[in-house]
């Protein structure tokens, strides 16, 4: 597979650089070379293109231009940044007039066909859900979690290609494949408030609450998002969240590349799970301790097992002896 | 308005006007004359360069009518008939598919350019797709102008 | 040559942008005009008797009438030449208004492209020579396809005026959608007691032959002369043995979903839909039968009393001959859980179409008329649960151009106020029933009524708004929707949720539609030939159209357009004798070369080789087999077949007309 | 195609044979095949109607005159007569297409099929010549041509092939009773050459036409061309002659000429194998290859048809499918 370009964004850089790290590590030890866009510029989500339509667009394509001198795939692991960007591969891809007009504006024109890959989307195609499942060596079969995909993962169907944009399962495809117990529930695709939540904070923190609620519901440990501005609203602001609502929750919410990681055998540390301000760690520990002691369990029970058979094996060799020596008297 | 009217009987909104191009439009009874029947019902605006003959089915189109329209000096020639399938006589279109691919194909060989001609399918049903199919294959034509042709 | 040109102003509709009067004018310039005059209404009595008076007074010897589509009129003018006496072939229309006058805004091009088509008229109508119908037998034999309630009612009015009908029916009974439905509005009066006896008159009629379990495989010939194949479909029990006793279906092991419960109970793999079904006659479902599937079983072979069972029976071809054909195939239930996501799917079990609940709602339904939860149904000691709240949606799969659906289905919003009154009359008056819907359309005659009582009389909840999602939380399901009259978010926690999934064509009606080469819109409804003037035929002469085939309907409308439809058949085999059209290929044999191309293309085998006196052979058409396609035409390499009313050379001169400067 | 092994004497001594054992044995009432011109230059068709006449009949690359032409008009006259008749490759496929038409009884047909190695194009050899060529002899590789003033040039042969000699894929007839000699080898690669139209094709259709204009200027309505065609078979009764419909108008200019062109075009069209007969017939050198070989490419690229090859199958225009891969808009 030729180089692919890793596109972080701004959030990568500083607010999620959990999300980035994790990320990096995980592509890393699955063997794949990939290469940071050079001299990349905002993507221009949220506002760029609610305000001008061809500048937005232009944006997004002076990545891809940039992209296009490492390969032909572009990672961008933040869905923000990978819903801008897919939507300028797509326009531009297929209305040479638009190009034209963009290039027009560009320092440099774009020519390439870069394809823009979501995180999820990428592990799933290019590493594969079977070469992944054989890959963990930290059982994480007692970590329940719940897959949270947001707004901006799976719609519009058109764009990600995802033909069930409220019950998407591939983030839960990934999870299981990592290992973890994945629980079913039905805020997959939920509003986290995201948008409003400068604003209209009350407005957000009434959708984050129910997200949160949500998980609890379901009965799950941890949610995991793949987004860091999801990631904010549910994690970063769940104090806050519980002081306006009067709430007392405490779900820690992990980044999908850090469960992979946890997965594969990295640590809690280098995973940066110190980073979240609601502390995963204890879950995350208690979670691979009884996964041990079920294990453990296990294994007791095995050896039982085998005693059992071998004396029972004893006992007829000695009955058999018995016969014999009746049959010679 | 008055002067409007004047225009009406005079001929200056002749068809061989300035700028004007001439396209012949050969439409099967039962689907394509039926969809521009509805466009025209709902009132669906259309080039003015357009006139059409009606035959009771594609399949009774002969190529050599097409080259006879070009040769009278016709600027494009669109054919439409019932979609595959859903020829009134069942076969008519199946057969016409085949005569008018291969006209299609041999036109640019006699000096064409392959905008002058179309052959397509329209439902009675298809008002807005006819209104669509005959604005841009006219448009299409416009583009090249009126044909200076000296072969056909 | 004395042509006589007529042009209409069909009040402002064409006199609005073409100048009728001015092109009349012109139009006497053009070669053989002799007379020309404008009409304000031309299709009016006044306007016909102006034309015939013309023909008569200044002898012309062909029309051309200037007006509106021929597909609207052309009946119309040639009658009213031929009332004058000149054959009702020596006219021709020339479309100023879909084609000109309706397409164009400026007066000035719209009167000069309006005079071209005229002159397009005019020198095809140059052409044009003399035709004669010729007359073929009829045959009064009337096939009508689908036994659902547009077909019976068809079937009887038929039988009831002494014609033989035949009715194919694909299911192993008749009685279609309407046998499924408990009761029906606006009077709440009791489906099955409407249907059922129809469908033993249906059976019991001496002129009514039922093949259920039956498909049309392929349909030849023309109006008044069709060949049809069908194919009897082998329901592995002998019918005529068969004394539907249903012992096969309480003795069978194997169970099999249950189409006619739309899935919401299960049957036998030996199975009779219905106790009420017409006819009464068993048929096993290959897929789930453990004799076919596993190869052991038999049971029901032993139990039958009358040894109807036959595991060999294979499909049965046979041909019929029919003057007339009636289409009444309905429709299906829109495939809800292929679209709408944000309702789950189909993976919560509480959220059913409306069709389901109608047969929950029905005393011979799975839960003999009882609503409960289908969470809480049919499983070990769990007592099935009432539902204390109950939402319906609307318009799923209508009025929603995301699902392909932009149509209103027509029947949804009255079903849904009769399933809210039923709820709040089985369950009991406090259950809380909620209606969200887009608009209410209450148009037929006691509808707004109806709709009226289920909200005040029994205090149905209706909340303007959509329903954006529905998940399970806490054993209920949660319906987040909006209600726009208030502008806010409403949450209910439902115990059910009953979709008012809209209608759509019926599977396969499309595939239908060309074996019998008639014409269907976008959604696969058959199209009728115009929507005011000829509402019930088809563009393809004797075959007819009832019921939901052409576009949803509730009972009412469907048994009217039925029994007219009726009317339309017999209007048509009242006659010993049809005309056929002369507008038909001509041989002109003296110029044909043998090479039999036309044999080969021909898809209604109308030509023949014919012996000529010296002994040599020529081609020769069949004028009754013939359809008038024009393919033989378009073939024949010397032209030495043409075809009547669109000759050849009339072709020619149309465009050589328009196009000379 | 490979060089001549020059064995034509053989072949036409095994012609001879055959046309004498058919004519004595009664099989056939005359035997057209190929005769001496009225010099050495040039081989033109001879009908033989007695045995001691055979030794008439010639063989040699100068025969290129397709004889199937005749059976369309002769076929009936005397409306029981049996015909022998020899045949190249590109004879052959004509015959062929008649055949798939049922347009010649194949009961009162013999066919002696003749592998041929290429026709020489005596049009481009006596262009050489200021006045009349009267010799043409074909040696292995090297054509020997005499004027009348005994004037000789030697020339490869393989430059003075006919066009369609040198792409021809089929130089063996595919339908005849008797093949006179071995058969030559065919070229591994059977798809079809285009190589003579190519560069027509190119050209922008402004100069097409005006091409097209200028080469049908000269035709002189002299209807050599479809009575030399061995597919067209309406005679007296074409519908270029007749007034009802007026498809073609008298007048003799280039777009009544063209148009001319155009109704024989359509009317071979799936049926004429390009075999050259027209062009060959055409007094004023109209290249009416570009019109046909064109249609044969996109049939082939149409339909994968070419026509005259197989028996069994039906001619392209009396039949369809459903699934053409054409026209589904």
């Amino acid at each position: 597979m030729a180089g692919v370009a890793y596109y972080p964004g701004c959030s990568l850089r500083h607010s999620a650089i959990e999300f980035d790290r994790s990320t990096r590590i995980v592509l890393e030890s699955l063997g794949i070379d990939y290469e940071v866009v050079k001299d990349w510029t905002c993507c221009g989500a949220s506002p760029a293109h609610m305000t001008n339509h061809l500048l937005a667009q232009a944006l997004a394509t002076r990545n891809l231009r940039q992209a296009a001198k490492i390969g032909e795939e572009l990672l961008a692991p933040c869905p923000a940044c990978y819903q801008r960007e897919k939507n300028a591969e797509v326009e531009v891809h297929a209305d040479a007039d638009f190009r034209a007009e963009v290039n027009e504006i560009m320092d440099e024109p774009y020519t390439g066909e870069v394809r823009v890959w979501s995180l999820p989307e990428f592990l799933k195609e290019k590493v594969g859900l079977a070469t992944l499942a054989k890959l963990p060596t930290t059982d994480l079969s007692q970590l329940k979690v719940v897959p949270y995909y947001g707004c901006l993962l799976a719609r519009p169907t058109e764009l990600t290609g995802e033909c069930d944009t409220e019950q998407p399962m591939i983030m839960d495809q990934l999870l299981a494949a990592a290992g973890a117990d994945v629980v079913w529930w039905n805020y997959k695709t939920e509003c986290c408030g995201a948008s409003v939540g400068v604003p209209n904070k009350i407005i957000q923190q009434r959708l984050s609450e129910k997200i949160l609620s949500q998980a609890e519901e379901a009965g799950a440990d941890a949610i995991v998002a793949a987004c860091p501005l999801c990631h904010q609203n549910l994690d970063m602001r769940q104090h806050q969240l519980n002081d306006a609502m009067g709430t007392s929750h405490h779900m820690p919410v992990l980044y999908l590349t850090q469960v992979i990681g946890l997965g594969l055998g990295f640590t809690v540390k280098e995973m940066m799970l110190d980073k979240h301000l609601i502390d995963p760690t204890p879950v995350v520990e208690r979670a691979i301790a009884k996964a041990a002691e079920v294990r453990a369990e296990a294994e007791r029970k095995a050896q039982e097992a085998a005693e059992k058979a071998r004396k029972k094996a004893e006992r007829k060799k000695q009955e058999a002896k018995a016969k014999n020596v009746e049959e010679r008297e | 308005m008055a002067q409007a009217t004047e225009k009406a009987t005079g001929t200056t909104a002749s068809w061989d006007g300035e700028g004007r191009v001439k396209v012949v439009g050969i439409l099967c009874n039962w689907c394509s004359y039926a969809g521009a029947d509805g466009a025209g019902t709902a009132r669906l605006r259309q080039p003015f360069d357009f006139r059409i003959v009606r035959v009771p089915c594609t399949g009774r189109i002969d190529p050599l009518h097409i080259l006879k329209a070009f040769e009278k000096g016709a600027d494009g020639v669109l054919v439409s008939g019932c979609h595959p399938g859903d020829c009134h006589y069942a076969e008519g279109n199946y057969y016409a598919r085949r005569k008018l691919e291969l006209l299609e194909r041999m036109l640019p060989q006699l000096g064409f350019e392959p905008e002058r001609f179309k052959y397509t399918w329209v439902s009675a049903s298809e008002a807005q797709r006819w209104q669509q199919v005959v604005t841009e294959f006219i448009k299409g034509v416009e583009k090249l102008g009126p044909r200076e042709g000296r072969a056909l | 040559m004395r042509i006589g040109v007529f042009v209409c102003h069909c009040g402002t509709n064409i006199a609005a942008t073409v100048d009728s009067e001015g092109i009349a004018a012109r139009a006497g310039e053009l070669k053989g005009v002799v007379h020309t005059e404008d009409i304000i209404y031309t299709c009016s009595e006044p306007g016909q008797q102006a034309i015939q008076q013309a023909i008569r007074e200044k002898n012309l010897d062909r029309v051309v009438v200037a007006a509106c589509s021929p597909h609207m009129h052309e009946v119309t003018f040639r009658r009213t030449v031929e009332g004058a006496g000149l054959n009702p072939y020596l006219f021709e229309m020339a479309n100023i208004r879909e084609h000109c006058s309706w397409i164009h805004a400026d007066k000035p091009e719209g009167s000069e492209k309006a005079y071209d088509l005229i002159k397009m008229a005019v020198a095809k109508v140059r052409d044009l020579e003399p035709l004669y119908a010729n007359e073929v037998e009829v045959n009064k034999d009337v096939l009508v396809i689908g036994g659902g309630v547009a077909g019976i009612q068809t079937a009887l009015d038929l039988a009831e005026a002494g014609l033989k009908v035949t009715v194919v029916e694909k299911e192993t009974t008749i009685g279609g959608t309407m046998a499924q439905l408990d009761k029906t509005f606006p009077t709440i009066d009791c489906s099955a007691c409407i249907l059922t006896p129809r469908m033993v008159d249906c059976a019991q009629h001496e002129n009514i032959e039922i093949m259920a379990y039956s498909e049309v495989d392929r349909v030849q010939g023309y109006v008044g002369n069709f060949t049809v194949d069908i194919r009897k479909k082998a329901s592995m029990v002998d019918w005529d043995k068969c004394i539907g006793c249903e012992l096969c279906q309480q003795k069978c092991p194997a169970k099999a979903p249950d189409a006619f419960n739309e899935g919401i109970a299960t049957t036998k793999a030996i199975y009779i839909p219905f106790p009420q079904a017409v006819p009464k006659r068993a048929a096993i479902q290959v897929d789930y039968c453990r004799w076919f599937q596993e190869g052991k079983c038999r049971v029901c072979e032993r139990v039958c009393p009358a040894d109807a069972i036959d595991y060999e029976q294979q499909d049965e071809y046979m041909q019929k001959e029919f003057g007339a054909i009636v289409v009444a195939t309905g429709q299906d239930v829109f495939p809800w859980e292929e679209y709408y996501h944000e309702y789950g799917s189909g993976r919560i079990p509480d959220v059913i179409s409306g069709l389901q609940y109608e047969r929950m709602l029905n005393a011979s339904g799975p839960t003999h008329g009882h609503v409960v939860r289908p969470s809480t149904m049919g499983q070990k000691d769990v007592e099935p649960e009432e539902p204390k709240t109950v939402v319906f949606i609307q318009c799923i799969g209508s009025r929603d151009e995301s699902v392909g659906r932009p149509y209103c289905s027509n029947v949804c919003c009255m079903y849904t106020a009769k399933q809210a009154i039923l709820t709040k009359d089985h369950v009991g008056m406090e259950t809380e029933v909620y209606v969200f819907y887009i608009d209410i359309r209450a148009f037929g005659k006691g509808y707004e009524e109806f709709v009226k009582r289920a909200q005040t009389e029994f205090g149905v909840k209706y909340v303007r708004g959509r329903v954006s999602k529905l998940y399970e939380e806490r054993g209920k399901v949660k319906v987040r929707g909006m209600d726009t009259l208030l502008g806010k978010q409403v949450e209910i926690d439902a115990d059910l949720v009953v979709l008012a999934s809209g209608i759509t064509a019926a599977d396969g009606a499309s595939e239908l539609a060309q074996r019998l080469n008639i014409s269907y819109d976008q959604y696969g409804f058959f199209k009728e030939s115009h929507p005011k003037l000829r509402p019930l035929e088809t563009n393809t002469a004797g075959i007819f159209l009832a019921g939901a085939c052409q576009a949803p309907k509730d009972i009412p409308t469907t048994v009217a357009q039925a029994s007219g439809t009726a009317a339309k058949v017999l209007g048509l085999l009242a006659k010993d004798k049809l005309k056929t059209s002369p507008m038909i290929a001509r041989v002109d044999q003296s110029r044909c070369v043998s090479c039999w191309k036309c044999i080969e293309v021909c898809p209604f085998g109308a030509p023949e080789k014919e012996e000529l006196r010296d002994g040599s052979y020529k081609s020769h058409i069949i004028e009754t087999v013939c359809q008038g396609c024009g393919i033989c035409v378009a073939t024949c390499p010397v032209n030495c077949i043409d075809l009547k009313g669109f000759g050849t050379q009339s072709v020619l001169d149309q465009i050589e007309e328009v196009l000379l400067t | 195609m490979s060089p001549a092994n020059g064995n034509y004497k053989a072949v036409e001594q095994r012609i001879r044979e055959l046309a004498r054992t058919a004519l004595e044995e009664g099989r056939v009432d005359y035997f057209i095949g190929w005769t001496a011109g009225y010099n050495e230059s040039e081989v033109i068709p001879g009908f033989v109607r007695s045995a001691d006449k055979v030794d008439d009949l010639v063989w040699n690359p100068l025969a290129a005159y397709n004889l199937t032409t005749f059976l369309k008009r002769k076929m009936p006259d005397p409306p029981q007569a049996k015909i022998g008749l020899a045949v190249k490759g590109c004879d052959s496929r004509t015959l062929v297409s008649l055949l798939q038409e049922e347009l010649v009884d194949r009961e009162r047909l013999y066919v002696v099929g003749v592998p041929c190695e290429g026709i020489v194009n005596r049009r481009a050899i006596s262009k050489m010549f200021a006045n009349e060529v009267v010799k043409i002899e074909v040696e292995g590789d090297t054509i020997t041509v005499t004027n009348q003033d005994g004037e000789t040039k030697q020339l490869a042969r393989e430059e003075y092939l006919l066009d369609h000699c040198r792409s021809c894929k089929y130089p063996n007839p595919r339908y005849f009773d008797d093949l006179a000699g071995e058969a030559v080898t065919e070229p591994e690669d059977q798809t079809p050459m285009w190589r003579e139209i190519e560069e027509f094709e190119a050209l922008p259709e402004k100069e097409k036409d005006r091409l097209m204009a200028e080469a049908f200027e000269k035709c002189i309505r002299c209807y050599a061309c479809i009575n030399a065609c061995p597919v067209c078979y309406c005679w007296d009764n074409c519908v270029c002659r007749s007034r009802q419909p007026k498809l073609v108008g008298q007048k003799v200019n280039a777009q009544e000429n063209l148009m001319f062109q155009m109704v024989h075009m359509f009317h071979v069209a799936g049926r004429c194998p390009s075999c050259g007969n027209c062009d060959r017939a055409c007094p004023v050198e109209i290249p009416l290859y570009l019109l046909h070989r064109k249609m044969n490419k996109e049939l082939k690229e149409m339909l994968d048809f070419e026509p005259g090859i197989d028996l069994e199958q039906k001619p392209v225009f009396q039949t369809f499918d459903v699934n053409d891969p054409f026209g589904q808009h």
